[in-house]
């Protein structure tokens, strides 16, 4: 019964808390620019209003079904991952399988945005994928070393062994070089600055966005706040020891995400294979010492 | 039984015959030829089984040896006589349609004399005797050469009479010292003291021997003469020099270290020289353009081939070596054969100028895909078999020395197939155009086509080739002795 | 159009206070009065604290600004990047230009009257309107959203003809955009 | 009559009946479907017979030999008979009208007789010259189809003549060593062997498998063989043909050497033979990957990545452990079955628009929804994502690589994923996405009986993605008869102490999240669709005559990055050997000056040399 509820509750109490995060950043960011900000609820207005829209376009089958691929993906992932209170079906599928269940929202987007003939949303993807090539490598190197130096690929798992031992044994602290690099990793996965260059909104008119209106956006926009908080969310089950409660899960979420939204505020936007070669060249040789490290 | 002289006896004298009669047969000499060989081929199929029983010994003009001249034939001797006098055979068939113009009979004789010197050199049990049939073999090879009377075929010609005579002046060097230490010219007499001669003089005998009998045999250095005279040659004969004639000069040498010097020690030089020799023909024959070059540095390679498994000093190996020669015979007379109507039939020597003439030639083509496929040892064709063994008896002697040169050997097949197979696709292009091309005729292909059947029905009888070939080799790898031949 | 101002239901109510709160502009900058816009997205005047923001295509805004003078060719393109808007919509003509004209009143090559081809909810006097000009009428048009009243858009569905007429006059003949507006209106119940 | 020869008869006998209808392509073609049809069912039932051994009435060196069904082979069996078959279908109305196509039944018959002997020999000799077969059957398949067809033909001749080479040293070596060539023997015989002979002879099979496998600085044959040709070869030969490769390597790997004898190859600690042998595979997966996003046509793309996915299956197998070798094994089928659904989609398209050239293509989702739906299926497959069968073996691999302790491995099959993710986006974005280009306007779907292979192998393709169960009790069979430890698997995945894999939970959810977004969709109001000419342009007007589609050089970024690495090391070293044959050739060449007096030389320097070497010798 207590699973039912999660599994109806989880998305709701994740979009909830990712909307307010989106919010949070964009009252940041405004602060940070000595501006008033709109208020953090302005998201739920965003969404709501793109969700009412009276007339919504679609450019084929494809481009309606990427939308329920990226939404789906996006919430089958959540369920895999654990959250403080519920980990039913995190034992059924490790890092892994989150590493490979990422990338379905990520297809499900590409292939709509493919169908709506856009030349820009098809460059957007186009530098999206490339991106992904730059900042997943080194992510998932970290995973990998993570994995190996807990002998486990369970998440729950990791989360357990770094408990256990408090905060001396949290990933950051035993291992900080892999921190630091899927931290990097972790910036270009939630496409902030200096890693947006696929939206870029001046030069190719948000990319993958272009043809989406209405309900697409709304859905897109759902999405993205629910894997906000998912990948965030990652990364403190890596580095941060997980959560305990939601009270504790909250504040790590919001302290790591102004982290990297301070990152954001004061950086300009790199080119495609800028980026990618950072990507390579810096996060990627500080994993693999890191991978070093815990082999020898 | 049938007398073993009669496989030089009745060449030699139709030979004579068909300059006799020239004059007014013209062009029908050829028949003449025809019922030689093939009395040829009756001869030799008569005497193998009996030859495999006992080695024949004829003593000729009654004196006995190792005063008088005999004529030795064990199983070496019936193997060879047959592949000599069917190959012989297969290729005056073809030469009937291949060679044209009024001096045939001409032609004939030579080849005839060519027949015989093979027969000779192969059957003599006397070395001074080898040296007469060597002489035959190759005064009538260089006027074959020639035969065409074109410009760079009268060049090769006079290439190989000067290599050839340097050969035959060291040969006879070694004729002359044998005499003169050992004090007899009959083989198995000289087996018996051949030991006993001073080492320096062994020495120097072995020396003249072997690179005089070297130059025939085309191993390297001394095969300089080689692709200009097999390119040159006329097809036919080009078929019968690769095919059989420098095999036999190979197989002399073999048997003179093996049985009669007994001097092992040497082989392993000369398996080094066999490889050399076979990478440099496989190598020069990667970037050639004209197609009978390619096949003549093809031969070098493939003696090479042959001398590497005849040298491992194993029966085995022996044997690996005889099969190679038959497979060599058999698919290179196909090649050559074939490339004589390509030649002939578009008038070029270039590979580029063969382009699509599978579809105008397509007999003659999927004659030449056999042949080609059979030399690299693709299975089940003969070649893989003979090619297998020879790997076999290599790796069977477990010496990394012999490992290293199967795996160069090896590398030689791998550049060999390249080429080979850059020809067969040019053959088959779709896209190419040769213009209005006949096929061959009847009986060349005819011809071809037996030396096909050889290849491709080889592994229905291989345990009773398999069984010739390895008496042929216990014959070799025992020393000969006066007591066992007399 | 009164009567049915009055007969909202609740959740269209609820629904105008909502989406009245975010509003996205896409700016068509052809004139000179763009560079009033700045000022009025930056500190100094931060529109975003009225959940306006800019856009950069037809398909997510919600306000389409025409800031300035319009040609027969630009206003082709403002056509059909109104037709590829989704509805609920909102024009707004900036500045003197839009309405009648302007300084080029008398050019043989401006559009005098954008309302004539498009259906405008508000137009900004001024040439050229200060950033505190905008921030009025956009909260004048946030109000006129929460009262139920910017329907302008409804008008292209119901009154196509009219608007293809004059856009046909002036354009010589028919444009393809690739949009069938009556069917639309079919289609979306408009 | 056991079943092994009902089945090389029934394909010999294709081999014949279609050389004899030669002329007339519709007998062939409905000879070879009962042909295949008939191999198909022989070797499914073939089970029944496992364990047991026929002899050929021939004996080779006093050694009997002929075949045996294991439950490795029989696995490679149905993957070979089944596939072929599917291929024959798709074939039925694709050859139609296709310039050249008399010997395509023939040689299509003639190969799967050769696979069909290589895998069920039970011995080195018959193993060798079924081999040989089925390089040269490979050769003909290859040298047919277009233009460019027979030189990439050759290419893969000298690559495959030189692993025949080798192999044949393999071969004899073996014999001179064991003094057999059954393969029971030497597996019994092989511990007797010292560990640097045991090196040697194994190096000698692997390399040469890895000939046929195309591992990767051997792999170069490979993409211009397959694309070259008519495109349900490309298929076939990227789904089985390379494999059999594999099984070469798994039969001498774990049947022939044995998993205690590899271990035993140990160089210093953790850099053994496995080791080394997982170091090529996987930049066989890297290398070859990220060469595909450069390619503009179709077939080659994928013909890259049947390069690179073989990697996956190297590398699993070089792991060393249950789970990896399964899903090295399980992998080879889940290739077979994406990737011929992969290139049928592509055939499909080539059938209907003539072209596989990436950037003349787009937009035919509209045009042909089912060959969409099988490329969509079989790319989803090939990346490796969920719910799909990619994902379950390549899952198997990782956590093998991981927990075997192989992170780099591990992140080299990590970024071959990605590399696969950008490139089959390319592809199924420049062929079924984007611009409609008005020249397919009256583009349709294709016939039924070229739809029907296509949705098996998606079912396939989606079938053992959530039921990888079905697969893994032939794989743990397989994995006991070799005397490896076997998978504990379920019909949904694996279960194992530290962590398990239920891929219906995975599909359920997935599923669920669907049904929710489709649930939040239906809130939205209705929507229409709209022309692809009412697009955002930037206020452009659009129409047929404006080609605005993207699709040129679609990663032209990630090229600037990777170009220098790509240009400095493969490419030379390609050339370098290529340039060294000719360069060595060109010399020895030279040696025939023509000139008599050099001849002369020559002889007198060898009767010298070997005067003096001679005299040394004795």
């Amino acid at each position: 019964m207590n699973v039912v509820l999660w599994i109806i509750f989880l998305p709701i109490i994740l979009f909830v808390i990712g909307t307010f995060m989106l919010g949070y950043s964009r009252k940041f960011i405004a602060r940070i620019e000595r501006r008033y900000g709109p208020p953090i609820q302005q998201v739920f207005y965003d969404i709501f209003k793109l969700m009412n829209k009276k007339t919504n376009i679609s450019h084929g089958w494809m481009h309606d079904f990427a939308i329920l691929m990226l939404l789906g993906g996006t919430l089958l992932t959540m369920y895999f991952i654990p959250v403080p209170g519920f980990s039913y079906f995190a034992q059924y599928g490790d890092v892994l399988v989150i590493m490979y269940v990422l990338l379905i929202p990520a297809l499900g987007m590409a292939l709509g945005v493919g169908e709506t003939a856009n030349p820009n949303g098809s460059i957007g993807i186009s530098r999206a994928l490339m991106m992904l090539a730059g900042y997943d490598i080194p992510f998932f190197l970290t995973f990998i070393g993570m994995a190996m130096l807990n002998n486990t690929t369970s998440m729950l798992d990791l989360i357990h062994l770094q408990q256990a031992g408090g905060i001396a044994t949290w990933g950051i602290i035993t291992n900080p070089i892999l921190g630091v690099a899927a931290l990097i990793a972790l910036q270009g996965m939630l496409g902030e600055k200096p890693f947006e260059v696929m939206v870029a909104p001046h030069e190719i008119a948000t990319g993958p966005m272009t043809e989406m209106g209405g309900k697409y956006l709304g859905i897109m926009m759902i999405q993205h706040a629910i894997g906000v908080v998912i990948e965030l969310t990652i990364y403190i089950n890596l580095f941060l020891g997980g959560a305990v409660n939601w009270f504790e899960y909250i504040v790590k979420l919001f302290v790591l995400f102004t982290l990297l939204l301070s990152v954001n505020a004061v950086f300009g936007r790199f080119r495609t294979d800028d980026a990618v070669r950072f990507m390579w060249k810096i996060p990627l040789p500080l994993a693999i010492i890191g991978v070093l490290f815990i082999i020898f | 039984m049938v007398n073993p002289i009669l496989l030089i006896i009745v060449p030699l004298g139709t030979a004579f015959l068909i300059s006799l009669t020239a004059s007014f047969l013209k062009n029908s000499t050829k028949y003449l030829a025809l019922l030689a060989m093939i009395a040829n081929v009756w001869v030799s199929i008569k005497l193998l089984p009996a030859v495999m029983q006992h080695p024949i010994n004829v003593v000729i003009a009654g004196v006995k040896p190792p005063l008088g001249i005999n004529l030795f034939v064990g199983p070496l001797g019936a193997v060879f006589s047959i592949l000599i006098s069917a190959a012989g055979l297969l290729i005056l068939l073809y030469s009937f349609k291949y060679i044209e113009g009024d001096s045939q009979h001409k032609y004939y004789t030579l080849f005839l004399l060519l027949i015989t010197g093979s027969h000779g050199m192969i059957l003599t049990g006397d070395v001074f005797n080898l040296f007469v049939f060597f002489e035959i073999l190759a005064i009538s090879s260089y006027i074959l050469v020639g035969y065409e009377g074109k410009r760079n075929g009268l060049e090769a010609a006079v290439k190989y009479l000067i290599l050839g005579s340097i050969g035959s002046i060291l040969i006879l060097v070694a004729v002359a010292l044998i005499y003169q230490e050992a004090g007899t010219l009959n083989m198995a007499d000289l087996a018996d003291k051949f030991g006993m001669i001073d080492p320096s003089k062994r020495l120097m005998i072995l020396v003249f021997f072997i690179t005089g009998m070297g130059v025939e045999a085309a191993v390297f250095p001394l095969n300089s003469w080689l692709p200009d005279a097999h390119s040159s040659a006329p097809s036919s004969i080009s078929a019968m020099l690769s095919g059989f004639v420098i095999e036999v000069a190979l197989i002399i040498i073999v048997k003179f270290v093996y049985s009669i010097f007994a001097m092992t020690e040497i082989l392993g030089f000369l398996s080094l020289v066999a490889v050399i020799t076979l990478l440099v023909g496989e190598f020069a024959a990667y970037k050639q353009s004209n197609i009978k070059r390619v096949l003549a540095y093809s031969s070098i390679g493939q003696i090479g081939l042959i001398l590497f498994a005849m040298s491992l000093n194993s029966t085995d190996g022996l044997n690996a070596g005889l099969m190679q020669i038959i497979n060599h015979t058999a698919s290179k007379s196909i090649l050559f054969l074939v490339a004589g109507f390509l030649i002939v039939r578009t008038g070029s020597y270039q590979i580029s100028d063969y382009r699509g003439i599978a579809k105008k030639m397509p007999v003659s083509a999927f004659f030449f895909v056999v042949g080609v496929l059979s030399l690299l040892g693709v299975p089940p064709f003969f070649g893989f078999f003979s090619k297998l063994s020879v790997v076999m008896a290599a790796l069977h002697t477990g010496s990394v020395f012999n490992t290293v040169m199967v795996f160069l050997v090896l590398l030689g097949t791998i550049i060999e197939s390249i080429y080979f197979l850059r020809i067969i696709q040019i053959m088959y292009n779709r896209e190419g155009d040769v213009g209005s091309v006949k096929e061959a005729p009847f009986l060349p292909l005819l011809a071809i086509a037996a030396f096909t059947v050889v290849i491709l029905a080889g592994f229905l009888v291989l345990p009773q080739i398999t069984g010739y070939t390895g008496s042929v080799a216990s014959e070799i790898v025992r020393k000969m002795q006066m007591a066992q031949v007399f | 159009m009164d009567e049915k101002m009055t007969q909202r239901s609740v959740w269209e109510k609820i629904a105008a206070k909502l989406s009245k709160r975010s509003l996205w502009m896409l700016h068509y900058c052809t004139g000179c009065g763009a560079i009033e816009l700045p000022p009025t997205m930056t500190a100094r005047f931060d529109m975003e604290r009225f959940g306006i923001n800019p856009m950069v295509t037809p398909r997510q805004a919600d306000i389409l600004l025409i800031t300035g003078y319009l040609s027969v060719k630009t206003l082709k393109r403002v056509v059909l990047t109104y037709e590829q808007m989704q509805a609920p919509k909102y024009v707004v003509g900036f500045g003197s230009c839009t309405i009648n004209g302007g300084m080029y009143w008398n050019s043989y090559a401006t559009m005098k009257s954008l309302d004539r081809y498009i259906p405008v909810e508000t137009y900004i006097a001024g040439c050229m309107p200060r950033p505190e000009a905008i921030i009025y009428s956009f909260n004048e048009l946030i109000a006129k959203i929460d009262r139920g009243e910017a329907n302008s858009w409804k008008d292209y569905y119901n009154n196509y003809d009219f608007y293809r007429e004059n856009q046909e006059h002036t354009f010589e003949g028919p444009i393809e955009t690739y949009n069938d507006i009556k069917a639309d209106a079919a289609l979306f119940r408009i | 009559m056991s079943i092994v020869w009902i089945l090389l008869n029934i394909a010999l006998a294709g081999v014949v009946l279609n050389v004899l209808f030669s002329k007339s392509k519709i007998v062939q073609k409905y000879v070879s479907l009962l042909v295949f049809a008939g191999l198909t069912y022989f070797s499914f039932i073939m089970y029944s017979q496992v364990g047991e051994h026929f002899d050929f009435p021939l004996q080779i060196a006093g050694q009997s030999i002929g075949f045996t069904i294991t439950w490795l082979n029989y696995y490679f069996g149905i993957m070979i008979t089944g596939i072929s078959l599917l291929t024959v279908i798709f074939s039925l109305k694709y050859m139609e009208g296709k310039d050249g196509s008399t010997n395509y039944y023939t040689v299509l018959t003639l190969k799967t007789f050769g696979m069909l002997g290589v895998i069920f020999s039970s011995d080195l000799i018959t193993f060798f010259v079924f081999w040989e077969i089925m390089s040269w059957s490979t050769f003909a398949l290859m040298s047919t189809g277009g233009k460019e067809a027979p030189k990439s033909a050759f290419k893969y001749f000298v690559f495959a003549i030189t692993a025949s080479m080798i192999l044949m040293a393999g071969v004899v070596l073996s014999y001179s060593l064991f003094g057999s060539f059954d393969f029971t023997v030497i597996h019994g015989k092989i511990g007797t062997l010292s560990l640097s002979m045991t090196g040697f002879l194994l190096s000698i099979f692997i390399v040469s498998f890895s000939v046929e496998s195309a591992v990767f600085p051997v792999h170069s044959w490979l993409p211009d063989g397959y694309s070259n040709t008519f495109t349900t070869f490309t298929a076939y030969l990227s789904g089985i043909s390379t494999r059999i490769g594999i099984y070469g390597i798994i039969l001498f790997l774990f049947g022939i050497f044995g998993m205690q004898t590899i271990d035993k190859l140990s160089i210093i600690g953790k850099i053994n033979f496995r080791y080394i042998f997982g170091v090529f595979a996987a930049l066989t997966m890297v290398v070859p990957t990220f060469t595909a996003l450069y390619q503009h046509d179709a077939k080659k793309l994928i013909a890259w990545h049947s390069v690179g996915q073989g990697g996956y299956m190297l590398i699993g197998l070089a792991s060393g452990s249950a789970l990896g070798i399964a899903g090295g094994m399980f992998h080879v089928l889940n290739h077979m079955a994406y990737v011929v659904l992969i290139v049928f989609a592509i055939a499909s398209v080539e059938h209907r628009t003539g072209t596989t050239n990436l950037n003349k293509l787009g937009g035919l989702i509209k045009k042909m929804p089912v060959s969409y739906l099988a490329l969509l299926f079989g790319i989803i497959g090939l990346a490796g994502l969920p719910p799909m069968n990619g994902f379950v073996s390549k899952w198997f691999i990782y956590r093998a690589l991981i927990l075997g302790g192989y992170p780099f491995l591990a992140i080299a099959a990590v970024i071959g994923t990605l590399g696969t993710i950008l490139s089959v986006y390319k592809l199924i974005h420049n062929m079924f996405l984007g611009q409609l280009p008005e020249r397919y306007n009256n583009v349709k779907e294709v016939g039924f009986s070229m739809q029907l292979p296509m949705w098996i192998l998606m079912i396939v393709v989606l079938g053992l993605g959530i039921f990888p169960g079905v697969a893994m009790g032939l794989i743990a069979k397989i994995q006991i008869s070799l005397g490896l430890a076997a998978v504990p698997y379920s019909l949904h995945g694996i279960q194992t102490a530290s962590g398990q894999l239920n891929m219906m939970v995975v599909g359920a959810l997935f599923m669920g999240g669907l049904l929710v977004a489709w649930i939040i969709y239906l809130l939205g109001s209705r929507r229409k669709h709209i022309s692809q000419y009412n697009n955002y342009a930037a206020g452009n007007f659009l129409d047929k005559n404006v080609a605005y589609n993207f699709n040129y050089e679609f990663y032209a970024a990630m090229e600037h990055v990777i170009d220098p690495y790509r240009k400095k090391i493969i490419q030379r070293t390609e050339q370098g050997i290529a340039g060294l044959t000719d360069a060595v050739s060109e010399y020895v060449r030279r040696i025939y000056t023509g000139m008599i007096n050099t001849y002369g030389i020559y002889v007198i320097t060898a009767f010298i040399v070997t005067i003096i070497i001679l005299k040394e010798l004795i």
